[in-house]
């Protein structure tokens, strides 16, 4: 079968060079798929003429569910038949996205039988990406999957396939458990995961510690990410044993932190905890010498997205520190009152970002029932348009509730 | 009236130089460098080697043709007859030796007006109206402003402040003291939607105009009593009287909600820092004449605590960068509210989008 | 006369207290004037009932002219007649705010017969405020200064009556001829300050070097600011001198130095001249041992204004360096370029930094023929909504222009 | 199709614990330090003792079940069956000794998949589907990722960098890939406003949704040869392709006028400086497959100035803040144009509001 590949001169020149080639993967993909096969063409097509030849999603699915499964049919279904439905499923990685042999060549098989035989491992959210199938495989694929206790992701709006940081599993500075709590989160939130009801999408992202190694702070809508309160650790033994070894502890670990509360005095590290901001500098630098505190937990964050439509979003403070303990239960709380008001309140297509700036954080707060302090913001209002809640009327000795 | 034909118009001022002392005309451009002698006494020095003596004094911009002959006077006494302001609105008196100095400050006090403001100290408050000639004022100005300063005035005598310290007072919204860049800024606020006289409305105001001119679209046309007018959405009001300043039918003054928020941290100059807008530090604080007791106790807080814990040079708004604004409202005992959060155009970017938080 | 003072119990309390009092000067006017006796008792009435007795502004001027005058009338003309009228003339200072006692006098003695006596020395914009008088005082009065060359200022939305910080006539650092600049601009622009007939009001204000003593950059719509090129000048005897007397070079500073481009290795101070942001603090600091470099000029920045209604502004480059030499051509046929689209293209009360934001600082500097440079911005822009103006047509070779 | 019934639903992913190896069940949660033994390979050392050797290779992400397969065969050989995968997509192999790592390595190198990224090295590039998936792309994402990686493999081989440099593609302004907060993002760009197909619109799409999409209100309802049907207002267009999300029948995609836009200086950690957003540096580069070698070029220099300029453990983004953006454009040679002048709507506070400028 190998000789009925189509010829691709473009796309050969992507199999040289040291970068694993994904040209290399769809053709040995498409020694055995038609539909990989047929991806090859269209690709060497779209390469030729600088353009895609994907039609606008349809609305494809398995039963009971409303999301997982982006729809995609080819706009030259006669020239490449194989990709005439090329459909991706999203499939729900675990959390860390550790696996083991076993439970890979599971997948492994079942997509090789009933799909492209492609993936991406994994989406730009987490999930297991099978890419390209036909719409009346989605149903036994999924039958499939789930006997191997695989379910699918998200998609459309609805929470979106949480995904975290190694964590605790492997990096010493975890200051919570993020898988724990990714796992958590995603079977609490079932429903709301494959049953889209929400104005827009809404993703959880969990980091370890301000290092922000799934990148929560940019991409998902709330962010916890791992922190400490009380002091750095230090292990003056290990500072000295990094200065021996030639680190320019002054100019490249004191010169660096942000908020200047450190200094080094040539034997010994001294650090003003109170003014130290966790930026994580000194201790990445001197993994063997600094740890993060003991009293730990997390600061959770709202809002961050890409740009459409309003420009892009960073996630900002909403608690500044809460202790992570099973069974999260403030936090869940704290998730369903924001999506009440959200839901309630919410246009279409507004991410819960672009709504609590439309409704204004204090407004947000208020409703959500979150404490407002200080941390919250970068700085004060700097304009003067305050809108004052109470007023007094003439003859009349008590405040007004207004707005 | 005068034929306009030979009326003269369009003149200009007078060219400064006719009013310049001599040893400025002399030295224009020539000078080297300053030194400051005493609080409100300094000396430029030119590469000619001549000097200039300025003594700086308190002056109260608000003040009458009396008391401006008296400044004559002394300009006459000691100065040749020269004299300037400063830009924020103190009197300046020019000498080319120092022999007049410790009687012309002598003068000076005797008239009750005090020198200083020249260095780390604390200068005249720059401000506007108040009640004393606009329609648009939450407050007023003057009587805050002497009130403020009687009691900071050490801090004017004296050059013991880590840096500069600059406030300012506007008596509402448009912000003629432009107190959108000081160290603390007082300004007047309104807490009430416009009332609206129905009846004269029509007459007065373009009711497309008024409904324009809101910002946050809070206005609508409406017939109220048979009369074409308007009416407000009282919740989308945030107070700003730009309806007000087209149309007279809209006031907001209000003797019972009327009153003043004080703003910090703000700059101009571009010393060291980028120039910073002022920040809300206190939403609101009810108008309370003559003294505004409340205005002034709270100014002092904010002056002492930055006197106290601010690095050489640092300005307030430097100071607060270094410490985080957690910190200053802890330090300051000023309670962090709703009001603080920015909910206007560029609110998300005031939001703190980072973890670096201190415990 | 002088028992015929209305009682104000209230503001005699503002006699007291070490600053001079405005209450004083009102009473010491208030001898020989109506008004001022009757703004008296207003005055009382508005510290009573915590509210002010102005009416809405109305339109009065002087024959030719249609700015200068803010119309002035009470609420309460029966109680208060001598402030039935009370209107504010805006005299144009002279440049820098230098006086004879002699020019001063005459103005007071025009004051004290047609007007309440009372002044601001001076308005927050820089002019000489007349306090109060009626309509039919105005021409007169004008008249009166007149011969004495005083002209009034702007109100309206024309130019503004520009001012600027003393610059060379006194200040060591001054890198321009600001009074020169502050007087060449007001006489050119005399029709422009006098005829209101811009979409609003446009202020200039000059300063002589970037500590901004007449805070330009906050508050006036075209801002000349000092600077220079080249090195700082530095005498390194004048640093030991600091040094020995005590001043902690290191902490003070460099220390303090935004660009960290300064260095003090206990006897000489060395600057990385092409990193230094003129920021001027080193030489504020130590004005004997430092001056700012020998080949000045200024940076032009545009469109600061307080915040009504769109929120305040700052000004922003939009030249980071022009020698300033009479006639200051450049200059000004750049400011007719700007009013020429402003005026054309701009909406009744939208300042020209309103204006900016509104048709794009890009556009904005195409049509009025000002080079685009990096120094324009803090940072290239973060969202990827650009305009591209150009695009290809099929079968054409060419770029077509567009919007 | 099963009765609903007794259909299985909302299980959610099986639980991660079942896919660690014991060294990491045994001390979860007990991690001491970690150090970085060369390029690709590091240990993490336990409070218990016991260390954890990873092995990071690139991946490519896209991959067939073949490649996983051959994953799962080192995973056997080397690491008792365990594997991961990172937040970027790279293959981790991990080994509670470090017996067999080089010749895992070299198991690795001979099946095409070099080691690294570790450390301060550029990692894998975060990108999304374009041309293999997506209706909406600009240009294609696999294609481009492969060609850059391609050029810097030195970088990802070996930790001679500065700091970590982190580079991702979107290929549409939906910016899948986040490519928002990166050190360099490269961004697939139309420029043409949507070639509108009346014929099938009234059909496909609701007009009055379509015309509430656009960001700029560039689109208008209107008849088109009869049909209902939108018209745009060409000027308005920013070419942000939400109207194409809600109507396929207003495609932007176009083979003579798609291409890419560069963008540098952002980062997500909280390490040292804040996160900050990418900036733009070269407006457009044409799309010029398969090897787009003006967008190699491009990267290639960015990466090297900064590598060579930048002090020890500057980002990207911070090592511009520390030169500034004009010497930041004169360094890189790209020229600064319009087009970086932001003028959406916080533009006004991207403009340099102050005289801090160096010459
Ligand atoms: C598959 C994936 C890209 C990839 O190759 O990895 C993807 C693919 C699509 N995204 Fe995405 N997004 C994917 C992660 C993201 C991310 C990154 C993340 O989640 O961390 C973002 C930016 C973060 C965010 O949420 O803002 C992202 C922001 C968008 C947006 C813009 C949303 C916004 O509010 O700005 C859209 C447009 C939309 O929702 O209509 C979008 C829409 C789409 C659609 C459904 C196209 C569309 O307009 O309908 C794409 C389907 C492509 C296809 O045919 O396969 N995708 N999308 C990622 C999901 C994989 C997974 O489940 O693991
Ligand atoms: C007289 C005056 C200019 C004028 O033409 O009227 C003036 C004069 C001087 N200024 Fe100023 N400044 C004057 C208003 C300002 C303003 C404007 C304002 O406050 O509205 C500013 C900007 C304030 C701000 O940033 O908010 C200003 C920011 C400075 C600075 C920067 C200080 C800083 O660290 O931020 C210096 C440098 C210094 O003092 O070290 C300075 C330095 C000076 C020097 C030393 C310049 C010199 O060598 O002559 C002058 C005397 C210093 C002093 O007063 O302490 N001048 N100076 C103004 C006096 C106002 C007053 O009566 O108090
Ligand atoms: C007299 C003066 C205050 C003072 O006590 O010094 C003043 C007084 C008034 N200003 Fe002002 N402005 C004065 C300097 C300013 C400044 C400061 C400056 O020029 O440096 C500003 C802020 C800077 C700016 O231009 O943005 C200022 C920003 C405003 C605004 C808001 C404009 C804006 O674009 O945000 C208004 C409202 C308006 O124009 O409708 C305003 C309007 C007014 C009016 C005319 C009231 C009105 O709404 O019609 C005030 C008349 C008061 C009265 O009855 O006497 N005034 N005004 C200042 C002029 C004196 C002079 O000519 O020397
Ligand atoms: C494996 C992974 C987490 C995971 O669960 O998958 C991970 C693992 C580690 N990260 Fe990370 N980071 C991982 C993605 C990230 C991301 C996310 C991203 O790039 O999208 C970030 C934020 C990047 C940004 O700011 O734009 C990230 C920012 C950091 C930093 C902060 C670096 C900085 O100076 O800004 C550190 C600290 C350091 O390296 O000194 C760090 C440190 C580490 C340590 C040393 C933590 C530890 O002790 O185990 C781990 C190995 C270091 C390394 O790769 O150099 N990790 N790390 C991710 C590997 C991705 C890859 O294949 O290359
Ligand atoms: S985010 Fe922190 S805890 Fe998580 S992997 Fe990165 S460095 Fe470790
Ligand atoms: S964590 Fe960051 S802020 Fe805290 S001491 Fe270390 S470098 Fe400084
Ligand atoms: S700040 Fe307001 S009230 Fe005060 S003078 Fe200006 S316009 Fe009038
Ligand atoms: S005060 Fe401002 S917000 Fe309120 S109605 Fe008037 S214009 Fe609108
Ligand atoms: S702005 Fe500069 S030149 Fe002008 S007075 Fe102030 S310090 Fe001197
Ligand atoms: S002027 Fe400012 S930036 Fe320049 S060397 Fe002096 S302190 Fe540094
Ligand atoms: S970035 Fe755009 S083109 Fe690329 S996958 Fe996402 S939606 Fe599709
Ligand atoms: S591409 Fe964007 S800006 Fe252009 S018409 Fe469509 S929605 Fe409007």
């Amino acid at each position: 079968m190998a000789d009925a590949l189509p010829k691709t001169p473009m796309l050969d020149e992507l199999e040289k060079g040291p970068w694993p080639s994904f040209v290399k993967e769809i053709k040995m993909a498409a020694k055995r798929s038609p539909m990989s096969k047929d991806l090859l063409g269209l690709l060497e097509q779209s390469y030729n003429e600088k353009i895609g030849h994907w039609k606008h999603g349809g609305i494809v699915g398995v039963m009971g569910y409303g999301g997982g499964i982006i729809g995609r049919y080819t706009d030259l279904p006669e020239k490449y038949p194989g990709v005439s439905h090329f459909h991706t499923m999203r499939i729900n990685q675990p959390a860390g996205w550790y696996y083991t042999s076993d439970i890979l060549r599971k997948i492994c098989d079942i997509w090789e039988k009933r799909g492209s035989g492609l993936t991406n491992m994994h989406g730009s959210t987490g999930d297991i990406i099978l890419l390209g199938t036909r719409t009346e495989e989605l149903e036994p694929i999924f039958k499939e999957l789930g006997e191997l206790d695989f379910d699918l992701g998200g998609s459309g709006s609805d929470v979106r396939t949480p995904s975290c940081c190694c964590g605790m599993s492997r990096c010493e500075w975890a200051c919570y458990d993020t898988m724990a709590v990714t796992y958590d989160l995603t079977q609490t939130f079932q429903d709301e995961l494959h049953r889209p009801a929400f104005p827009y999408k809404f993703k959880f992202k969990m980091s370890g510690c301000p290092n922000d190694c799934v990148a929560s702070i940019a991409r998902s809508d709330m962010s916890i990410i791992g922190t400490w309160r009380d002091e750095i650790q230090i292990d003056q033994d290990a500072v000295r044993e990094y200065a021996d070894k030639g680190m320019n502890i002054m100019r490249d670990v004191v010169g660096n932190c942000p908020s200047k509360c450190m200094d080094f005095d040539g034997k010994e590290i001294s650090i003003e905890n109170s003014y130290c901001v966790r930026c994580m500098h000194c201790i990445n630098v001197m993994p063997k010498a600094l740890r993060p505190g003991k009293d730990r937990g997390a600061t959770i964050l709202l809002g961050s997205k890409a740009p459409i439509v309003e420009g892009a979003l960073l996630s900002s403070v909403i608690i500044p520190f809460i202790k992570m303990e099973p069974p999260y239960q403030e936090i869940k709380d704290m998730v369903e009152r924001i999506w009440d008001l959200w839901c309630e309140e919410g246009k279409a297509r507004e991410r819960v970002g672009e709504f609590i700036q439309r409704v204004g954080m204090g407004n947000f707060l208020e409703e959500c029932e979150i404490d407002i302090v200080p941390e919250m913001v970068a700085h004060p209002r700097e304009n003067p348009y305050v809108f004052y809640e109470e007023f007094y009327e003439e003859d009349d000795g008590d405040d007004e509730e207004e707005g | 009236m005068a034929d306009p034909q030979e009326r003269r118009t369009d003149y200009g001022p007078p060219h400064y130089e006719k009013f310049l002392p001599p040893v400025i005309k002399a030295n224009y451009g020539k000078w080297k460098y300053h030194e400051i002698l005493k609080p409100g006494v300094m000396v430029h020095v030119s590469e000619t080697g001549d000097k200039l003596f300025t003594v700086r004094a308190a002056s109260g911009r608000l003040i009458s043709v009396d008391k401006i002959r008296l400044y004559c006077d002394l300009a006459d006494k000691y100065c040749g007859g020269h004299l300037r302001f400063t830009s924020r609105h103190n009197v300046e008196f020019l000498m080319d030796n120092d022999s007049g100095i410790d009687a012309l400050i002598k003068d000076l006090a005797d008239m009750g007006h005090p020198v200083g403001g020249i260095g780390n100290a604390i200068t005249s408050i720059i401000h506007t109206q108040g009640w004393v000639h606009c329609h648009s004022a939450a407050t007023d100005a003057s009587g805050i402003v002497k009130s403020v300063l009687d009691d900071l005035i050490e801090y004017f005598t004296e050059t013991k402040l880590p840096g500069k310290l600059r406030i300012a007072l506007a008596c509402c919204l448009n912000m003629c003291g432009a107190v959108h860049c000081s160290d603390i800024a007082i300004l007047g606020v309104h807490r009430r939607p416009p009332k609206i006289n129905h009846a004269t409305l029509k007459k007065q105001c373009e009711i497309p105009s008024v409904v324009a001119s809101c910002p946050t679209a809070a206005i609508r046309p409406a017939t109220v009593d048979g009369n074409p007018s308007v009416e407000i959405i009282e919740d989308d009001c945030m107070f700003c009287a730009n309806c007000f300043t087209v149309c007279p039918s809209m006031p907001l003054n209000d003797p019972l909600n009327d009153g003043v928020s004080i703003w910090v941290g703000g700059k101009v100059s571009n010393a060291r820092h980028e120039p910073m807008f002022s920040k809300l530090a206190i939403p609101f604080i009810p108008n309370n004449p003559p003294r505004w007791p409340e205005v002034t106790d709270a100014i002092r807080n904010l002056v002492e605590i930055w006197a106290k814990n601010a690095h050489p040079y640092e300005r307030m708004g430097e100071w607060i960068e270094r410490i985080g604004w957690p910190r200053f409202f802890k330090m300051t005992g000023i309670p962090f509210k709703k009001e603080h959060i920015d909910d206007f155009k560029h609110a998300g970017l005031t939001f703190k989008r980072s973890t670096h938080i201190s415990f």
